[in-house]
């Protein structure tokens, strides 16, 4: 399909809808709000949900073909922050710390994102690998480690209490569900999946609309300070996640990731966290401005990359390995 | 039983920093604490916080001594980089040793 | 069908029976309470739904046969709120606040009135149009906007601040819901909405039981209100609908409805709204008893409509269109 | 089946998995947290979920067969809190009142332990009368009544306000939505039942698992009280059920209930109520110490039961009636 | 207008317990309660509500006398076995009327 | 650093009012302000918040001068028709400018 075709059919899922009316929402100063304890309830389910499904995809495929595409991405979480943070420092001229919060975002992963990407590639009829979860696992923590070393090093944030920071980063609630999920499915197989695939597998789409609902409006509040960031953050929260949705896409090729699964890993590398990330910097980095690293990955990444990123991996993953 | 007088601090702070500042409090010597939840804004800008829609509010009933170490550490260690506040008034209780020591 | 059969169909409705355990918990004092986020949490779902199956409708349905209908609900927010004014002030010799409050909330809607005559048709296996949710979205706020102008005009609410009124009443979340969904299911159509159908189509009447469960429960509470209300209240309360339920079923008959489509027109038209129009009330005309809309609204009219209304504008529909 | 072989079919199902996520989270001390208002919408859906799912069977099944399990289960209702009682205090050497909470804890019944062995007797194949909803309704409430008795008699608590406890159990949330549950669809029937199954049916045992991670992560808050406990309430914690758990099946197999329904009446025996029990308890014997019984109720018999209580009790069924 | 005193009651209570302070309350003299939802620890060790996950914080203008009363009331009656905790201090408001009676 | 001293103003108002107090506050000088959700009830009959089961409490912190002109607005403009009422206490801060102006 033409790229223009791929654009269109995203454009007009249900979700991407949904995250646009969000935005209106917030824009017209609607009193629609979301409660909070819906929103933490919907992640939850989101993140135990990938996981269990990617844990039954485990239980039933060989992992030889797993531990390339593993190295791959653990190999993206390694370079990516290094070269988000030497962009962020040389070109962009930011303090260490908000070149540091910059890398740890982009490095580590969406999986809001990600589901999104399944979800495309399903519509458009593209299957991928099962054990995909296992690498937003993999990718999710170790960009972060880096990025909060590299400002260590740097010597720019003395005021941080990164063990602490580490500590919470491993047994972070998404890192927590993600591989705890992938083991109960694991352990349970297909038969005890099926047991609650009604509300894990059927649900998810649905519950998926409603999180990106809400997702709009806090990306559309967070449009009021696009004008105070500049022009710097704004070219680099949409041309950091293409580069790296590039290399995604290529590691995961000569990986001998599938068309589907190479776009996935292309998806993951281009987005940026704002569950794990944000916790963690604003905890070991917080001279860092939240206002700069949440507005690049919330108010502008997240959106390019449901809009228009994940049509386009898609579109370079055929071009990289063809369909 | 008659009344005695304790301080009582009250600290609104982004949701994030809840086990640092507890842990703070416990070295500082209170005996407990009390946590709401709240939204808010003030003169700093947006904070990681923010978009997860929760500060705390934390109140602790200290003695005086306390009170003044609480609000010290919290000016030192918290208002340079985070979105915290602070602030302490008399109240009276019944067996203040409960919280005084 | 005779009406007592219908009554009786109704009535053994889990929905119809959830609202009576709501009201049950409330009378014996039971610590039964649903949390605040859940009842949130709902109200944004069955509006959302309502609006995505009505846009999916729509995508598939010419709409020729949509004007007429949609003039047809207009003049009854038109009409209604007129009527009901001049009523309260006439013959219930009410305050000008407190009549126009009354006049806002019945000339407008309620949405979940709506979702159980959608239900109750179903069971009964009478098929209406699919824009019905389109005229829901339209009869919300003229009848509000109205009742608030003729407060206005006869110089009973200097103390209010009608425009802020009137702005949060276009961006209310039930329009914004209403309207978006409906947005969101015309442009993804049957095929983007199967992807969602499991939590917005097959879940509905199971949340909408969830939801009168809690509905009861606040009924029940303006129970304790109905003596300090007094007889015209009351008698205002249950005439008051079944006259404009008789003016919704005939206008829809006029406007071309299908027998479903009038029915359903008629429980409009009867139905008093208890999310837009207590809203904007408050804050235009805070003079206004809420002790006496509320009690009116959701004790007396909601229970009404929920328990014989439907079966009754049902039977008057067969009446004046001939099953 | 051996019962290893059971053993390991129960560990391996998503729900006991998630329960031991749970505990994980907890001791690993994770940031996850579930929202209070979701634990508490679970546990308002469970119950009610569990009851119409009753009252549906019932509507169909012929009562004939009922009496003589409803005799059964209110004998054991009061047997069972004497015996917990006396053994508390003999043996145990607990001051009245902490004796007198133990045994309205193991005398009542865990509603989600029940829930739990329907859906293990559903992945073993083993079927169970319709009505044992019914039999959590009456075995709930009297042997807390008993215990309070036991400890008005003995003289242990003129501190408490046994009257409103009284009152507050038998308007208890869980009876409420237990037997309005059931009510609802004994009236509604299957036709009505049909149309909120999705919700109620088929999300069940999702919502089920969702309910267990968060319990796992309560009954992991009570594991650091275990060493102060001691060593009588650990064995009271794990041999109480067993032997409750054997009556149960005992008294079931003499009422002429099925395989399954005996199973079902041992592990209602065997298990200890956290909802009804603690409630009341803290308001009728506040002198009585909460680490105490939440702890044996909550952090040692609810892990025990759900992970080898379901099969042990099945097996007691098959040698008592004989599969 | 100008302003008069009263005293503001703040009770911290776990959650069971909602009912019957509220009666005492009124009883007292209350003319009126504010409830917000808190979690917290003391010096006691987990109650009831603790894995419930609530306790209440009940706040009360009243009159000075009614202030004393409730302490009073609670010291008596409550701190024995329950966890709670409360504290007065004074407010200043319009129309002490509503709360002094 | 010490202490200085500055008005906490509270403000009990149901929901439907957040929008117009927290604008108000921000004309009458306000640097911020804290919310937190609460129920409660007095000698008003019921209030539209009521049944969506929510008021809220606004808390800010406020040199005297704007303490008094913010519970004259509120006495002047909501008392009348509005489920509201105010209070205003003494509180110690550190910084007391970032409150104060
Ligand atoms: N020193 C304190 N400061 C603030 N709140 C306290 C303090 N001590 C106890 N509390 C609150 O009162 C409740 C009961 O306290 P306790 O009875 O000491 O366990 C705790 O859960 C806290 O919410
Ligand atoms: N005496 C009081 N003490 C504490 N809160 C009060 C008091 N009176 C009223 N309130 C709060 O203010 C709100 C409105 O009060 P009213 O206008 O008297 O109904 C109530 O819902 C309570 O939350
Ligand atoms: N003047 C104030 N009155 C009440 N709360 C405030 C005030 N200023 C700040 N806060 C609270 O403290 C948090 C952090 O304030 P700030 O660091 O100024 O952004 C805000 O989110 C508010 O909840
Ligand atoms: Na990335
Ligand atoms: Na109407
Ligand atoms: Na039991």
């Amino acid at each position: 399909m033409a790229i223009v075709e791929l654009v269109q059919i995203n454009l007009l899922s249900p979700m991407v809808l949904a995250f646009a009316l969000g935005i209106v929402a917030t824009l017209v100063h609607s009193d629609l709000k979301l409660p909070d304890e819906l929103y933490t309830t919907l992640s939850i389910y989101l993140l135990l949900a990938i996981g269990l499904k990617g844990g039954i995809a485990l239980s039933q495929t060989s992992l030889a073909a797993f531990w390339a595409p593993a190295i791959a991405t653990l190999a993206l979480g390694l370079i990516i922050p290094v070269i988000a943070y030497t962009v962020a420092r040389r070109l962009g001229r930011l303090s260490i710390a908000d070149a540091a919060a910059l890398a740890a975002h982009y490095g580590s992963v969406s999986a809001v994102t990600f589901a999104a990407s399944q979800t495309f590639l399903d519509t458009v009829g593209v299957r991928y690998e099962g054990f995909m979860p296992a690498l937003v696992a993999i990718l999710e923590v170790p960009a972060i480690v880096i990025a909060l070393l590299i400002a260590q090093m740097a010597g720019g944030q003395q005021d941080g209490d990164w063990r602490e920071a580490l500590r919470e980063l491993v047994t972070s609630k998404s890192i927590l569900l993600l591989v705890g999920g992938m083991i109960i499915g694991w352990l349970a197989g297909p038969h005890g999946g099926k047991e609650v695939a009604p509300l894990f597998v059927d649900l998810f789409k649905g519950a998926l609309t409603f999180f990106l609902l809400e997702l709009g409006m806090v990306a559309a509040r967070r449009f009021r300070d696009l004008p105070s960031a500049g022009w710097f953050l704004l070219g680099f929260a949409i041309m950091m996640p293409v580069f790296n949705g590039f290399l995604g896409v290529w590691f995961g090729s000569m990986a001998g990731l599938s068309l589907g699964g190479s776009t996935i890993l292309g998806v993951l590398a281009a987005s940026a966290s704002y569950i794990a990330a944000p916790a963690a910097v604003r905890i070991a980095l917080p001279q860092a401005n939240p206002g700069f690293y949440l507005t690049a990955a919330l108010g502008i990444t997240f959106p390019f990359n449901l809009a228009l990123g994940l049509p386009l991996y898609y579109t370079l993953a055929t071009w990289i390995i063809g369909s | 039983m008659e009344l005695t007088t304790v301080k009582l601090v009250t600290i609104i702070a982004e949701a994030v920093l809840e086990e640092r500042i507890l842990h703070d409090l416990r070295q500082l010597g209170a005996r407990g604490y009390t946590i709401g939840e709240v939204r808010g804004s003030g003169t700093r800008g947006i904070h990681a916080s923010e978009w997860e829609g929760k500060n705390l509010r934390i109140e602790t009933l200290v003695g005086p001594e306390v009170a003044e170490q609480i609000l010290q550490h919290l000016a030192n260690n918290y208002f340079p980089y985070f979105a915290v506040i602070a602030y302490a008034t008399d109240v009276q209780v019944m067996r203040g040793t409960k919280f005084r020591g």
